[in-house]
């Protein structure tokens, strides 16, 4: 077997340091975007306030999109964070008002269903061996109408939980930083998918994922517990939606059962264009931070440009199969 | 002929014996009543022809599949694994005939899989952080052993590997953290003449350093250059088990494929 | 940024009550001189979008929002923000919870909306109506206001005791063959019909909660040949279902006026950007009632009504 | 190798049959569902008249199931079919009243487009290499935008169809037959699956769907032109999406751009339940027309019950979890 | 001793030529402008260390992989298969090492899928309905000659057969349908003893046909046994070609592994 030893010109490294760190390619596509709708907004879309208010609007999808790359690193899907996600907040703010648990116990409570919700996804799918779209797609439907009939279709106000229960918003809160408003929330999303990225680069953990993504045969025979990582990793999707439905409290001011019928999707779109394989074992997390800000800074520049919503949904539907179309052809240079 | 079916080549007592393992795949009994021994320090080859329960037979032993029947005792005590980490944590490693990597994650990454080293100090106790360095030295070590060191980049994908580097990081792998017993299931099968060698040289080295091996190979030459005892499976099972000094390759293929049936099956 | 700029933001733009209700603030706008920005959810209870959108209109500084809030009470809190940068914010067809959480509310009365058409039902029938079979084609499962206030409206317009006035399905008149969702659609209409059908085949009395699932209604019934003595009643006024009374398919529908809300809420917002007025509501009710009319092709006595011919001057879409 | 040789018992038989006849599954939870409705509900469900509503009602899902039946079988996912079907039947509904063409010309013209949506998520699966779900993901919004862009959001009322094109309500037109109402529709749902079955089972493009779909290397280098194969089966999904479409029409009388929302999770749904794999190569068509029924019966007889609607999405997620269980269970006796 | 590079062991004309072929696959040059040569009625022996290139020379020749340099001649024209199915509507049947099967498919639908057979009459070309019939028994017929009707269902799917079975239904569809050249790669890789025998067997068969074979392997013995000439691989190259009568197995393997340099490439 021959080998061409050239020497790496600037082309060449540049294409080893895409091939060897995956989140770069959404990261450019992320500064492009920037880029373009400072171009054709002006100076108001590139302020720290756009740019700041940009990390608010996603941190919700960013935040499910942790978790839903988790899933789907084990060559997995969740159809069901949406819907964990809002019974959680449900939970929590029912918990406080309707049965007056304290609302620290009950913000307590809303995390447990959350990681229960998660729990269940994980067992159907370690122990019963069914495939994770059919059991999320049948979760999905079982936790949403746990939801309507637990919620009675009753909207808690803001005012309400403001003044009786500050905590279920304490990721609303914000400060500022130059001309730039931060909330927890943000700063969670944030942590969140850095200490992921962490875990998922430097512990045993994080390399069983992707060795259960890759070849789950193999890592059961190499020593991994398969079964163990996989229900680790739905649980912990569902506690992290659990926490996406808190941020969501904060983020809205208000419970309402009818939020976060369209996280699912909008968790994969992001994940996708993060470049994460939906056959699993092979991504970074952080392209999916970048996947979500991409739509987010996608969406803003546009609905600030004044275009139709429908051209919006148009344009993010191009967005993907472009995104992926690039990553590929980028991927294939490169190797 | 001297055909021996209980007695080994030493008097010792067998390290690793197996009675009575019966596996059934829906209609299909891949292993029925199949016994087994290991002696310390030899090395054992196990033959048989295609779908004769071989591969079956080792990952019983190793933990991959749990036997329907019958009994399993490393020195002299009952185990009974559960999976493949439980049968490594006593010691037994394995290279199993579809090589078990991760094809995306790196060389280092796959010798460690399920025993990563952490590093010392707070960020390994508390944020279980990985001891990468010291994992890649180890791993770049065992394979310069195997003469392996044509692989540049430790960090290197499994999956950019041929297929007979990627033979033999998984040998490396089980030479290295096997303490008491090393299985192989047809590890040159893949492998060119020079690689096939190597495997051969190191399966020597394990051997001086104590450690019995199980060696399952279709490759004659190979078995009868190294074996000390040759476990012949047929149907399932023990059919006999010859001392390769006193046999040729033909009464083995013999014996292998029903074409002559050994002394004692006969008087039966 | 010069001129003055607005805002409208929907609960969905896939529905004709709200393209013509942009269609109108578009056409105030143009009139007035102002920039508008159009926004709307996804899918109907799409409160993130329209939290987005706000946030949009925040940072593009505009003058005033009209907002059709897909949640009563979810985005209160950024509706706070947007008054806090001193923007005027109205909301139109729904209102927000509480009320005044919006400067002010340019909507229909739903209540009443639904009431008109209970009692033109019951008027109808006459002594028949203590033998009515009633069957309730809802909005969703997720009950939002104008679902339960327009089902509720109909009860006590027909003289059914409704229980909980903020639940559907909690009521006991045997008159009540059952409830079901129709996401606001033809296909809902028609599929939810044919359950109810299936469950009693005898129901003379159907409950709408729109025009749409009110024609998909129609053709379960025509399907089964009982399009003629069933009675349908549904609330909206858009044009194709003015048109469907002037055919028979409704026997009446309470008309609202999109284009008016939208209309004068921009006008209220050119105000406000000139001089700072604000708003002001409907003597004795706490909003502004842009209000409602039953239209019959056959009226009766004791409920007040206008022709199909006066209906579709009014009417939108 | 051993063997037993055991004398085929009745209970072996039957294993034996329902292994090599995957739809027996969903059709005896079909018929299991039948009789505990006719249980619970009473004479009344049996009827001929409440059998073929849920024919009626199922028309739309079953025949855009088996479009989305011939994409999974090659491993891949159609998540535009929804947004295919309504496009097509705004077209049709349109170009006859906007521009005043001649109906018949408008219809065909309205599964022109369908063909052509297809075949565009063909072009990208086949050529570009693209990941099935994430070329529909992203054609699903392009499609679905230009839907209501084109449409303008008007709806075209019954009666004017009725009046000027009643072509576009071919399917919606009916015939009694017994005490049971067949609408053209069901009639074309119904030789359209059986169609495809015969297709698939007899012909040698059948056999190559499955080829693909089981290992489409393996299919390559055994002669198939794996590239053709799965253009012809996107193309022909988005074709029958149309038709779905003109039966749309027929059965809601009108043409309405926000209908068929839910064809997508629903044709998935159907699909799961009658027991075809997602990773392709495996099951039959007539599965998810059972699939489709057995959604549609349970539904049906939830109402006729009188079952709150929360509680009917309740138990179609649970359904789904555990119509696949149960065919895992018998699959994994009968090997 | 002789070794010819180009002469052939007779002086006719080859059927078969290849020259220059390259292909790359990134960094790694699988072929480094490969010569070939078949000879009508012979059987050519490809043998060569891993990843030396043999699985992609014959990939190239038979349509699965298009090389990006060189000149492929089939009976003296020029070819340029775009697809395996084009290599094999020009009579070139290839049976490769990864078997290249679908699992849950017949073993009549494999052995006959893309060229299926259809009903005469409109049945078959209205409703292109198959011919299950006689493509069963044809299946039939073809397992019968190669002793594999042990298999009892021809309907029977491909995943529920032996490894063993398998690579012999593979190597049954290709001498059924081959008429100017078939190709082997690794056929016996897989297979014990007996079914070894009988695919050399099948291999002498179809020579005695008048169909060349171009037989790739690891197995020395086997390739001595019934090679006409061998042609060694090296470093995706033709190294040299060798009569398996005037060589022996070590020689073979030296020139193989680079271990020992053939006469005329010293000279050069
Ligand atoms: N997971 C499984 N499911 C069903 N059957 C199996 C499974 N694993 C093994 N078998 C069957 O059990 C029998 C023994 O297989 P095994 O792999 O142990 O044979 P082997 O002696 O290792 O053969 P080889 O030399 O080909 O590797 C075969 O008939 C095989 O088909
Ligand atoms: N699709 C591919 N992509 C990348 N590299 C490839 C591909 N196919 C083959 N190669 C590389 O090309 C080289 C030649 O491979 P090839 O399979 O032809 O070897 P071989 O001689 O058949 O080896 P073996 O005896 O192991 O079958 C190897 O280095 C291999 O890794
Ligand atoms: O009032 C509106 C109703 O008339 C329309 O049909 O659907 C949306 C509602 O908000
Ligand atoms: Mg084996
Ligand atoms: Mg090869």
């Amino acid at each position: 077997m021959a080998e061409f030893h050239e020497k790496p010109t600037l082309l060449r490294r540049m294409q080893h340091a895409l091939h060897v760190t995956p989140s770069l390619v959404p990261l450019i596509v992320l500064l492009a975007a920037i880029a373009l709708f400072a171009l054709l907004v002006g100076g108001r879309f590139f302020s720290a306030g756009s740019q700041s208010l940009v990390l608010q609007q996603v941190q919700i999808v960013g935040i499910v999109a942790a978790a839903q790359t988790l899933v789907i690193l084990t060559a997995g899907i969740d159809l069901s964070v949406g819907a964990i996600m809002v019974l959680s907040s449900v939970v929590m703010g029912q918990f406080t008002f309707r049965y007056g648990l304290p609302p620290e116990l009950a913000v307590l409570c809303g995390l447990l269903v959350g990681l229960g919700c998660g729990l269940i996804n994980g067992l159907l799918v370690a122990y019963m061996k069914l495939p994770p779209f059919i059991v999320t797609l049948g979760t999905w439907q079982v936790f949403l109408a746990t939801n309507f009939l637990f919620s009675r279709n009753e909207t808690i106000r803001a005012q309400d939980i403001e003044a009786q229960a500050p905590i279920l918003q304490f990721f609303g809160q914000s400060f500022r930083l130059g001309g730039a408003t931060f909330t927890y929330g943000v700063v969670f999303m944030l942590i969140l998918v850095l200490g992921l990225a962490y875990a998922l680069r430097h512990t045993a953990w994080g390399r069983h994922v992707y060795a259960v993504g890759d070849d789950p045969d193999a890592a059961q025979l190499s020593g991994v517990n398969t079964k163990r990582v996989l229900i680790s990793v739905y649980t912990l999707s569902g506690l992290i939606c659990a926490f996406a439905g808190w941020a969501l409290i904060g983020r809205i001011g208000s419970v309402s059962p009818t939020s976060g019928q369209e996280a699912n999707i909008q968790s994969i779109t992001a994940v996708v264009i993060g470049g994460i394989s939906l056959f699993g074992g092979r991504g970074s997390i952080l392209g999916a931070l970048f996947g979500a800000l991409i739509v987010g800074v996608v969406s803003l520049g546009l609905r600030m440009m004044g275009t139709d919503p429908q051209w919006t949904y148009f344009f993010i539907g191009v967005l993907i199969i472009v995104a992926v179309l690039v990553d590929q052809w980028i991927r294939k240079v490169a190797s | 002929m001297p055909l021996d079916m209980q007695s080994p080549s030493s008097s010792r007592e067998p390290i690793l014996t197996a009675r009575g393992l019966t596996k059934r795949y829906g209609k299909v009994v891949a292993l029925d009543r199949c016994d087994f021994d290991l002696y310390p320090g030899e090395i054992l080859a196990v033959i048989g022809d295609n779908g004769a329960g071989k591969s079956t037979l080792i990952k019983a032993i190793s933990g991959a599949v749990i036997p329907d029947e019958g009994e399993i005792r490393l020195e002299g005590r009952p185990v009974h694994f559960r999976n493949p980490t439980e049968a490594r944590e006593a010691g037994i490693e394995t290279v199993y005939q579809t090589l078990a990597m991760s094809p995306a994650l790196s060389i280092a990454d796959n010798m460690f899989m399920g025993r990563e080293l952490r590093k010392p100090g707070l960020m390994g106790r508390l944020f279980r952080q990985l001891d990468r360095p010291r994992m890649e030295a180890f791993a770049r070590e065992k394979l310069s052993e195997l003469g392996l060191m044509t692989i540049q980049n430790i960090n290197q994908a499994v999956e950019t590997l041929s297929g007979g580097q990627r033979q033999g990081v998984a040998v490396a792998r089980a030479a290295a953290f096997g303490s008491k017993v090393i299985i192989l299931d047809e590890p040159t099968a893949a492998l060119g003449v020079k690689e096939s060698r190597r495997v051969l040289e190191l399966i020597l080295d394990v051997k001086a350093r104590g450690i019995p091996i199980i060696l399952i190979s279709h490759n004659m030459p190979h078995v009868f250059e190294v074996a000390d005892r040759i476990h012949v499976h047929r149907l399932g099972r023990r059919l006999c088990v010859i001392d390769p000094k006193a046999h040729t390759m033909s009464d083995a293929v013999a014996y292998m494929t029903g074409a002559k049936v050994p002394e004692e099956m006969k008087a039966a | 940024q010069d001129g003055i700029s607005a805002c409208l933001i929907t609960k969905t733009e896939t529905n004709p009550f709200f393209v013509k209700m942009r269609e109108g603030a578009q056409a105030a706008a143009d009139a007035a001189g102002i920039t508008l920005y159009n926004y709307a959810g996804q899918i109907d209870g799409d409160h993130e979008s329209q939290v987005q959108a706000i946030e949009t209109c925040i940072a593009n500084g505009v003058d005033g929002i009209l907002l059709v809030p897909s949640d009563s009470s979810a985005i209160v809190s950024s509706v706070q923000q947007a008054r806090d940068a001193g923007i005027l914010v109205i909301a139109l067809d729904t209102p927000l919870n509480p009320i005044d959480a919006a400067h002010s509310t340019f909507a229909t009365d739903n209540f009443e909306a639904g009431r008109l058409i209970g009692q033109y039902a019951a008027a109808r029938l006459g002594e028949e109506a203590a033998n009515a079979k009633i069957a309730f084609l809802d909005l969703n499962v997720s009950q939002p206001t104008v679902d339960v206030l327009r089902d509720q409206g109909f009860m006590t317009g027909f003289g059914i005791d409704v229980k909980d006035p903020n639940v559907i399905g909690d009521e006991d008149d045997p008159r009540i063959v059952g409830h079901d969702v129709t996401d606001g659609n033809e296909e809902g209409g028609r599929r939810a019909m044919e359950n109810l059908l299936a469950r009693d085949p005898d129901i003379n009395v159907v409950y709408t909660i729109n025009e749409p699932s009110a024609a998909g209604a129609y053709e379960a019934l025509r399907a089964v040949g009982r399009e003629d003595d069933v009675m349908i009643l549904s609330v909206d006024g858009g044009c194709p279902g003015v048109q469907n009374v002037a055919d028979g398919v409704i026997a009446a529908t309470s008309q609202q006026y999109p284009l008016d809300m939208a209309r004068l809420g921009i006008e209220a917002i050119a105000r406000y950007a000139a001089d700072g007025t604000l708003p002001e509501n409907t003597p004795g009710k706490d909003f502004f009632d842009t209000g409602v009319r039953l239209i019959a092709a056959e009226p009766v006595e004791g409920v007040e009504s206008i022709s199909v011919e006066e209906g579709l001057e009014l009417c939108w879409g």
